[in-house]
């Protein structure tokens, strides 16, 4: 596996950000620098209970060569409880997806490198309602 | 700081150059400014180069010098700078090339954009989005045009814009595109086809989404008083401001606002002296039919959540109060990435000098807008006669 | 043209940094800088990036404003900018900087340079085939170390220089290195074991080579009158210039000189209004040992042809009368592409702050030359106390 | 095939340049703009002989993925008899190159392209003495 991904594993499948105990504001993709408090940043790890809402989603039928198996697919903006936005997959039927729908994360193959052909996992999310 | 003019532009044709190379296409768009400005050549002090991706495009960087080499300029030996943001890239080599002729230190300095896409075939989809968040916004799926209509959706939702609205920037970007020789697509579609289109990404299809298109474009800037040597046309640019944001949607907090382009117009008008009522015509970043809608609204044509009654009353029309793509913009001129910027520029200098043909407005000044990706950059350049 | 001082200078440890990723290595660099000219951040008004290929390396273009945003300064909107020349992309962001600066457009800069290279494995030295000429050189199965071979044995038919002159110049930059905490390779190499090391492309051999590493450097630039609020050893840029020449290695009359370093030279000399024999400390280009060579001869330092008695007779070394690269170079401090322009730059402050610890030199005026391709593009700055 | 290499065929194969009739220069690779001439530059498509001189060489021993299998291989700065240098590969045991050999074009196998498997021609270079 690239180094890149692997780097990432316990951010990705455990949902770890980070806070900045200066200001108070979560952060998911993790920061190293607060952006609000910069070098007065006080950062630390924070894992996210992975429950949230969509605040906007959007059907994919032209997708990339390695998702072109997979569509169409969900992606949605979701807001964790926490506060943070982020963009994930929903593992959802399109029909059913909402604005506003309750969501949580689970663990879920993402997809395959080419070369070397191993699969990659990681956070998604699905309906929590 | 000196005032700069443009003494020359020049234009490639736009879409799928199947018979060009990367060197063709600009040494095009490059001879076309030369000779528009009349120059030689070795009177180029300095030379910018926007170009989003030649390393994934074409295996290669190093494209500035690989473009001064091939402009014939390599004996010259002078500094040839590529910088890139995205397709935010050719607005960059724009202002670079502004500073470096404002600041003195360059009398004469030529901006070109230029992007080679369809040799990568199916692969250029995945490699634009190379312009967004690759480890949190590309990993899970989404696509720039996914990005864009998640935008879209919260628009609507939030303001009432209604898919209509944003096929009809795209009926009027085509019409626009008819009456532009260079264009990629030249003929009008109906509102109908436009809404009938297949989904890319729901609520968007295809008629809602630029091409990626081979091209470049090139402009020749000179100072105010050398540019009087060359042109009885001189137009100036009157401000060439730049600025950032989260690269990804996510991380910013109005997901209806792109903050670098607020940003980027309040500096330009302020150091233009000018309002946003004052823009007589446009060339905005349509990459999506909700970036036009978008760029109303930031660069203060409208007020938040009215874009879309500019394109409803035929405001940004050719013939309504403030054209905007009269060249047809990215969704019809053709969207060739990091030459759009310059496009984009080579457009409103030829409007502003009455050099347009069928589709000539009546301007005293013009902006162009150039994002990149998502919105984490945008450069906003003011013209005027 | 206002005076630019450096306020901060800032740098990652170089090598092969698996344990980080890209945005780890730039937020260190550019922290690191912070911290040293005393800033929270928000003072900042521009950015510039060296990368070379965030493209090809990471899949991520639009560097700059990925940049911006993981050191936080999303919420500023500064403009942020990539240039990229190939591995002298740093020197490009450092002279972007500059004129920034100088021109009076903006009051304090940063200036990073940074690349990733680990992560794609044995691709890294394809790609960095891409700083020449893919279509006429890299096709023919040309590799940048078979390029540089072939000018060093030209060199050696031509002025008699010989494998053991290399080896010389690889042997100092070690010893350099092992008194510079940030270098990748901290140990001293013997003569035997350069000289007896495997062939990467004849005559060169693996001690000819600098290694492909992770990094990232970062400088603050001010204009004079600021950069005295903040520091008490301002060291001032007195000239930054960059040239172009051919791409392609073929293209070039004499193969045995690059002349965009000649070029970037004379015109940063002439600036700076000193000469070759007033540099006191250099760091140069060496990405092969013969490229140290031939910037011995293309800087002054010695006559096109005598550069190989520089190393013979020591003058080049720490000790020496013109110590060139004390950080260890390109070939044992590590080469980190897009960061080794800004590294360079980062060195030379140090040097003439008397802040370079064990390596330090006694100098009044400091060089920097950096170099993409085979010499397409360079870059000279000189700096000053 | 990609466009990029068919686009190039015929100068690749047959070794067509320019040549430049204001100046009298030569091109190989071709050139639209004399960069001696520039905007008075008056090009005309050129064949060269294919006949030239060895002026450098080097022995590639750590070679790009797809070159692995030939290595060591020989690439070498050719002076065409025309006037141009350009770089090729020169089909020869590393032992027998030296500075100064005649050398001629020949037509032979570059490489194969990785995802479709199609494989690449074009101009190496052979001695010639
Ligand atoms: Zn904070
Ligand atoms: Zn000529």
């Amino acid at each position: 596996m690239l180094p890149r991904f692997w780097r990432k594993i316990k951010y990705r499948y455990d949902l770890v950000g980070t806070k900045c105990k200066n200001c108070g504001n979560s952060y998911y993709p993790p920061r190293n620098l607060c952006p609000v408090c910069r070098r007065k940043s006080d950062i630390a790890e924070m894992k996210f209970s992975g429950r949230g809402e969509v605040i906007s989603y959007s059907v994919v039928h032209e997708a990339p060569e390695d998702l072109k198996a997979q569509k169409p697919y969900v992606v949605a903006l979701i807001k964790l409880e926490e506060g943070p936005v982020i963009t994930s997959q929903l593992v959802c039927d399109p029909e059913n997806v909402r604005t506003g729908m309750r969501v949580k994360k689970a663990f879920r193959k993402y997809g395959e490198e080419g070369e070397a052909g191993i699969i990659y996992y990681g956070t998604k999310f699905v309906p929590d309602e | 700081m000196r005032r700069v003019a443009v003494i020359g532009v020049g234009q490639s044709k736009f879409g799928e150059l199947w018979d060009s190379s990367f060197r063709d296409i600009v040494l095009s768009a490059g001879v076309e400014a030369l000779e528009d400005a009349g120059l030689e050549g070795k009177e180029l002090e300095a030379m910018y180069i926007g170009n989003m991706s030649g390393g994934r495009y074409l295996g290669q960087e190093h494209i500035a010098a690989l473009i001064a080499d091939y402009a014939g300029l390599a004996e010259l030996n002078i500094p040839s700078t590529r910088v890139e943001a995205a397709d935010a890239s050719g607005g960059l080599a724009l202002r670079q090339a502004c500073m470096a002729v404002a600041s003195g230190m360059h009398d004469i300095v030529i901006a070109a954009g230029a992007e080679k896409v369809t040799d990568v075939g199916s692969k250029a989809m995945e490699i634009l989005a190379s312009a967004t968040d690759r480890e949190w916004e590309v990993f899970t799926g989404a696509t720039l045009a996914s990005l864009y209509a998640m935008i879209a959706r919260l628009h609507m939702r939030e303001f009432g814009t209604k898919p209509e609205d944003l096929a009809m920037v795209s009926v009027k970007n085509h019409k626009n595109a008819t009456l532009n020789p260079k264009a990629q697509f030249r003929r009008e579609i109906s509102l109908e086809v436009a809404l009938n289109s297949p989904y890319v990404a729901e609520p968007l299809r295809l008629f809602d989404c630029a091409p990626l298109s081979d091209g470049a474009a090139a402009v020749i800037l000179a100072s105010e008083d050398i540019a009087k040597k060359y042109t009885d046309t001189p137009v100036y640019i009157s401000a060439c401001s730049q600025a950032s944001d989260y690269i990804a949607l996510h991380s910013r907090k109005d997901l209806l606002t792109m903050q670098a382009v607020v940003h980027a117009a309040r500096q330009a008008y302020e150091q233009a002296g000018i309002e946003a009522k004052d823009v007589g015509v446009a060339e905005v970043h349509d990459s999506f039919t909700i970036a036009e809608i978008l760029a109303y609204e930031d660069l203060g044509f409208a007020k938040k959540g009215e874009g879309a009654e500019l394109i409803r009353e035929g405001v940004t029309c050719l013939d309504g109060e403030i054209p905007v793509n009269p060249s047809g913009g990215l969704k019809a001129c053709g969207h060739a990435v990091g030459a759009t910027g310059i496009r984009q520029a080579v457009e409103i200098t030829l409007q502003l000098r009455g050099e347009a043909g069928k589709r000539q407005v009546d301007a005293e000044n013009g902006l162009a807008l150039n994002v990149g990706g998502t919105g984490a950059t945008a450069t906003v350049t003011i013209f005027t006669r």
